[in-house]
């Protein structure tokens, strides 16, 4: 009940509640990555993409993104419009983090919140769920990859979006923290969210599979 | 909005942390005032005639050094990525961008313009004038200089890109600009020169935005 | 695109068109010098710059067209950034280099006359400087081109560039009214009509539309090679996944 | 030996490829030969007057802006842990690296600047001078320039750091070299300053690569 | 047979034969990390480092090379002196892979290659082991995940050295590189090497476990 109410007030009207792909088709370099992958996901789904080293489920996570053109098909995202889906409606979490080696964990965490268009308070109840308090005032040049990984994380729970698109979410993180992450995940989908990951490892949350061919 | 602010204070901060503000101010100030006499010699006359158009001169290359800053980090390590996926349209997010840019780099620059003329031997009531105009060519510089540093993104060879596609349109900004200068010196009307360089910068202003959001994208497809 | 004719937005009618369209425009253009040579050649000495007017039949047709060119590439680039169109983008591919070369021939023949008449080959004043600039532009312009791996990017950041750098051509043209300049204001393009007196006038203009069906011809084979060539990688790219 | 010359490849082709090398060659030579008469009008003489000098701003310049790079990118993406796992002593690797910088940035600006100051109306004579000049100059600006961008690395506000170390290091050469340039114009004579000067290079290219290791070796840690 | 004379003759004469760690201690940021860890590794041998993110994995890994100092303790090579030991004994393989983004794989492979004392003849081996030629000529910012990192994996192919520092290894390659890089590890033990590598998933070879506390 409190869940509901809180991803409608939080959420804003434009809420995503199910990503269609139809068909799709990804070119990269000339060179067709995939073609005809299809998936329905809807509120409360997680899906876990899988494939070989280069079959494209990154560059099919930035397509969803609206960063790579697709070569046919299309993404649709339930009542939404694309443009508004991606101006504020996903969060996308990859290798590249955009967090700036120079900048200390706590400036780097309030300006995304922000950028994302958190608080303050929710980046604090942010960096408290995730255990990054005693990191804030580090260099982010100085954290380990498992706590760079978690603060880059914390836009996720800082700034509510219904979409979390991630890229190997859990390589670099410890047993306990892969736990952790998945009780976050459980809970997001529980509030109506829903996960397009991609993954080498099974995640530890029930998923919808979708495997892309070599 | 506040987003807009807070992206500022980031962007200014990491133009100025990475050296373009403090760098360039000291050394263009310590530059200008310290090697031109040794260079030319200490005649006074010869050196104020010349102050105000070196300094004029020396912004624009420095403007043009401080550009591949510019997008390039951003976009290797997926900032841009983030910045994109916002309401905040890409066009505003790059006005952004240069502006930080223009604060941490082109204005100690225009701050440190006058005073290197000055200190030169240049007349005292060229003062105002010269910082205007430096204050409103590095805005031009920046914006105009911006579209070069998105359109070279991912290019190889994207510095030499950059300069290519930047200094033909920095042209129009140093002749007006040195025009202004000139002009006001030599005791002629000054205004055109001037009305026309916030005219270039104002278009800049107008049409770099839009120009590098377009190449962002671009670059980030 | 449904204003623009429709043989101009289909590549396969394009091609019919052009087969015939391209060596009758420069059947048309050879023609066209020779006429305004001849006359050129048997115009009176100017009573102030003598023998060296003739230069003028070369260099301002040079410098017209390349202002023209321009404006061209910035028609197709837009055509392409806004409507993806590929046809347009080939036109527009092909249009740099003749902008290039033809800017390039009035920086020569302008310094040429240049020396006679103000004792100096290159100053530094507006106009010349101006046409320095868009001499660049098309420089950048395939610099940018060609730096970028992907085609379709490369396309897009060519054709913001070409439209950004559009802000030139009027500097380029009013930059003799805005400052004053060494080189001369208008003559035939006014409000008022031209000042110039027709014996001029009039081998003038012949050799403007020679030099205007000259880039005509040469721009159509060049974007029916662009088309060939794209087609042929195309064909390649295919054969290479089958 | 061969790896050393890979290396000096590699970083000649990184800092080329990045921007410094064509961005300066190309950038100061059409800027500082476009811009200047444009800025301060096209009188000849005061051209002529001012084109060393014009010159030794830009290479001063130019260095300062294109150090912050010779070391922060390596250090942040790990290939200066590769390169410190290996016989070569970090010494060598820190010379080979500043030589890097010099080919790929000063070098190209050494050719241009005499280009530059003649085209712009300096006596022909002088060419050879102030190549050699701007040559060695270069050299002093890269390897003290180096120990600055080094001890910078990993500290917050690394830029402003590498002006406060670097500036007050570049003066003595700024002074030799222009010294030389202005007595050569004069008449007078000038191998005093040029001697200097290249003492000046000789002493940096001694002492820098063991302070630039120094630096990299407490910053790795 | 074949394997001792390929160690015997490119790795030389100072071939690490051992890795011992005594009571080693490593402060980062004023906070002691570990203490009392002790390990002793002989030729052959490979150890899985485990312990929680910010435990000091990476850390101990980059003692070993030389980049952190021990606060505590001592590290050695057994008959070889440290000092040669880092300067072309060992090899390390993690996050920060060195690899520049804008210039290609076949440039950067060859590079490193003939840094690390390969020959042209071994980045070609290695580039073939590890299915590299297709992505030679693409800069390295192409490349996905796991192929960039197994173009920075190339150099452990192709200059042997006896010990390989591996950061997280098998993260970001699919099932059938993990089976794969397996191999190789495994190989490489064969042939003399030794292996200490930091992960929060088992590695498919024995190993040694190494745990360090939170
Ligand atoms: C490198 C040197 C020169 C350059 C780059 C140059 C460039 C141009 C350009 C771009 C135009 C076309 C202007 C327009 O239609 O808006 C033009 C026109 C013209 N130029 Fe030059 N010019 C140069 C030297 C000269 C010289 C030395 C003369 C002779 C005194 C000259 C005489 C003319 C004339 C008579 C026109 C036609 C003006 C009109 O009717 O619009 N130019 N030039
Ligand atoms: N900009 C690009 N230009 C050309 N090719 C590209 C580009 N980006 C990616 N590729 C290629 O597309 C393929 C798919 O890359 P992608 O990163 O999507 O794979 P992935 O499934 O995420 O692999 P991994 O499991 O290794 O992360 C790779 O072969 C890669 O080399
Ligand atoms: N230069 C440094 N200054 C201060 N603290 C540092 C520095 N480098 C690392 N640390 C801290 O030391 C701790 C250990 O980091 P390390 O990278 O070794 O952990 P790790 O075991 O590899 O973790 P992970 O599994 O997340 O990779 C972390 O808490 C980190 O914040
Ligand atoms: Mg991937
Ligand atoms: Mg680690």
């Amino acid at each position: 009940m409190r869940r509901r109410t809180r991803v409608g007030k939080s959420w804003g009207d434009g809420v995503i509640t199910q990503l269609v792909l139809e068909d799709t088709a990804i070119r990269r370099g000339g060179r067709l990555l995939f073609e005809g992958v299809s998936l329905e996901l809807r509120a409360g789904q997680a899906c876990a993409l899988t494939g070989p080293n280069g079959s494209g489920k990154t560059s099919l996570l930035r397509a969803v993104a609206g960063f790579v053109r697709l070569e046919a098909g299309a993404i649709r995202f339930g009542a939404v419009e694309a443009e508004e889906a991606r101006g504020g409606g996903l969060h996308i979490v990859g290798h590249a983090d955009g967090l700036k080696p120079a900048r200390t964990a706590a400036e780097e965490l309030a300006f995304w919140t922000g950028w994302c268009g958190g608080t303050e308070a929710s980046a604090r109840a942010a960096a408290e769920t995730l255990e990054l308090q005693t990191l804030l005032p580090l260099e982010v040049r100085r954290l380990s990859a498992g706590q760079r990984r978690r603060l880059a994380m914390a836009r996720l729970l800082a700034a509510p979006r219904a979409l979390w698109l991630l890229d190997e979410p859990l390589s670099p993180l410890d047993a306990r923290w892969r736990e952790a992450f998945g009780g976050l995940m459980r809970r997001h989908l529980d509030g109506g969210g829903l996960i397009l990951a991609a993954v080498h490892d099974p995640l530890p949350i029930p998923t919808v599979g979708l495997d892309l061919p070599a | 909005m506040s987003r807009l602010l807070a992206l500022l204070g980031r962007e200014t901060a990491l133009a100025w942390g990475r050296g373009g503000g403090p760098l360039v101010a000291v050394g263009f100030y310590a530059g200008v005032t310290t090697f031109l006499p040794l260079a030319i010699g200490s005649e006074p006359a010869r050196l104020a005639a010349i102050a105000p158009g070196a300094a004029w001169v020396a912004l624009a290359l420095a403007s043009l050094l401080s550009l591949e800053r510019l997008f390039e980090r951003d976009y290797e390590d997926g900032a841009l990525d983030q910045l994109f996926l916002s309401p905040v349209p890409l066009e505003l997010t790059c006005l952004v961008k240069c502006l930080g840019q223009w604060l941490a780099n082109g204005a100690p620059l225009a701050l440190a313009a006058p005073v290197a003329a000055i200190s030169l031997g240049a007349k005292p009531e060229l003062g105002p004038l010269a910082f205007a105009c430096a204050l409103l060519g590095g805005l031009a510089f920046a914006f105009v200089g911006g579209i070069g540093a998105a359109l070279s993104l991912g290019a190889r060879r994207g510095g030499l890109l950059t300069a290519v596609i930047v200094l033909p349109l920095f042209v129009p900004p140093v002749i007006f600009g040195g025009g202004a200068l000139d002009a006001f010196a030599g005791g002629l009307p000054w205004t055109g020169g001037f009305a026309l360089l916030g005219a270039y910068a104002l278009g800049a202003i107008a049409v770099g935005p839009i120009a590098m959001a377009a190449a962002c994208r671009n670059a980030l497809s | 695109m449904s204003w623009a004719p429709a043989f101009l937005s289909n590549p396969e009618r394009f091609m019919a068109f052009s087969r015939w369209a391209a060596p009758l425009l420069g059947a048309v253009a050879l023609g066209l010098a020779i006429w305004g040579l001849s006359l050129g050649f048997n115009v009176p000495d100017d009573y102030q710059q003598g023998q060296t007017v003739r230069i003028m039949f070369i260099h301002v047709p040079a410098a017209w067209l390349c202002m023209f060119i321009y404006v061209c590439l910035a028609a197709a680039s837009f055509l392409s950034l806004i409507f993806r169109h590929v046809l347009a983008d080939a036109a527009a591919q092909a249009a740099a280099p003749l902008g290039a070369a033809f800017t390039f021939l009035a920086l020569v023949t302008g310094s040429l006359w240049g020396r006679p008449m103000w004792g100096a080959y290159w100053v530094w004043d507006a106009r010349l400087t101006s046409v320095l600039v868009l001499f660049l532009l098309y420089l950048a312009y395939m610099a940018l081109r060609a730096s970028l791996d992907d085609e379709a990017k490369a396309a897009r950041a060519a054709a913001i560039l070409a439209l950004v750098g559009a802000i030139n051509l009027p500097i380029v043209h009013f930059s003799v009214d805005w400052w004053n300049t060494l080189h001369q204001g208008a003559s035939v393009f006014r409000a008022e009509g031209p000042t110039l007196a027709p014996v001029f006038l009039e081998p003038l203009l012949i050799m403007a539309l020679a030099y205007m069906a000259t880039f005509g011809a040469l721009w159509l084979v060049r974007i029916r090679g662009e088309v060939w060539r794209r087609r042929a990688e195309a064909a390649a790219l295919r054969a290479a996944r089958a």
